[in-house]
């Protein structure tokens, strides 16, 4: 078990109801973590997400580590 | 100096111009998105409120800026991304591009803002005259991918 | 009102483009042509002299910005040629567009730029550091053309 | 015979060293006019011409009128 923070942006934020949360997990990639999150927030879905860690586009594969900053990113639209 | 930012304010587009200067400069190309009253199909846009994950946004920003110096014969390159509420007409993204040469100023900034709009983590919620506001590209995909739902990362 | 002009002073830039506002304009795509210090290899440009046939020239601009409405959907186009001396740095000329979509207001910005360095009546000659001076595109055709003197009309 | 007026731009301007000359000529052409002009002021050669009569451009064949005001055009350098 290790420590994560998850920061949530745009339609995530609104649906959480939270811009972040800090947690303690077993997952041991950012996959694991967006599905042990997703059974509790049940997310929308929202087509093909990214993911950053500490503030870094990754891949969904990355394992985490204790003290990581975990972002889900969805469907941008700037501009 | 950083050549991509956010603003909460109102940009000083003659300071945001006047960086760009050079003498050996003949070509200036800018782009600026501007909040129009509609999109994709839908009337009745009142107003739009811009969220960012700045920390990653401005470094993808500037990577960004950075390729368009690499690919370009550009003399400077420079991205201002509003945040927060904005009305109709109002400037919701400025590039700005110096070169010797208009080939190049033309082809940078139009990499830009392509590269912006799809790359910089930022995101739009439309408010309409009915009341009703949705997050663009995100709303679309929450109603109809509810059979694809957890597939997120395919 | 209308929408090319020469302009014997400083361009108001910010009136310039406010001209172009529209609710419905979601993409702004400007030009502007800079004095620069070197032009065709040559370096040492210390200033321009521009001049215009503007009875001709005001007629062809209008018929540019004409063409330009009709061939890309965007909501207005204006350009502003400056005549007179200009300093290194300078601003020359301007082209602004604006449309519902960018596609169309980069392709018209860089439609009327590019016609209006090809169609408008309008000289430039360059003075350089060591005193010289010459007109753009007619020195070399000057000196060049001897034997096909002549034969302008061909 | 008739009254024309020649206005001169830039390279020609500085040639001919005038703005304009009124002249009468039984030019039947812009063409002849020009021929008619260049033996007088021996104009640079300059490539590809353009003329305007009455501020329009027109072709070199254009019929020339009494009262017609005739620029010819250098090759144009804007921007």
């Amino acid at each position: 078990m290790f420590q994560i923070r998850v920061e949530y942006f745009a339609i995530l934020r609104e649906h959480v109801g939270c811009t972040h949360e800090s947690l303690s997990t077993s997952a041991a990639t950012v996959a694991d973590l967006y599905a042990e999150l997703d059974r509790r927030h049940v997310f929308p879905a929202l087509g093909r997400l990214k993911v950053a860690v500490n503030d870094e586009f990754c891949d969904w594969s990355t394992p985490l580590r204790d003290g990581d900053s975990v972002v889900f990113i969805p469907p941008v639209a700037g501009g | 100096m950083s050549r991509f930012g956010f603003s909460r304010g109102p940009v000083d587009l003659a300071a945001c111009r006047a960086q760009l200067a050079d003498p050996a400069a003949g070509a200036y190309a800018s782009f600026e998105g501007w909040v129009r009253n509609h999109n994709e199909g839908r009337d009745g846009v009142l107003r739009l409120e811009y969220e960012g994950y700045e920390q990653l946004g401005v470094k993808e920003g500037e990577r960004i800026i950075a390729e368009a110096l690499d690919r370009f014969d550009i003399s400077s390159a420079h991205c201002i991304h509003r945040l927060g509420e904005l009305e109709i007409g109002a400037l919701a993204v400025w590039v700005g591009v110096s070169a010797a040469h208009r080939d190049a100023a033309f082809a940078a900034c139009r990499y830009i803002i392509d590269e912006v709009k799809h790359r910089v983590p930022i995101w739009k919620k439309e408010h309409y005259a009915d009341g009703n506001s949705g997050w663009v590209n995100c709303e679309a995909c929450a109603a109809h991918a509810t059979e694809a739902k957890g597939s997120h990362h395919a």
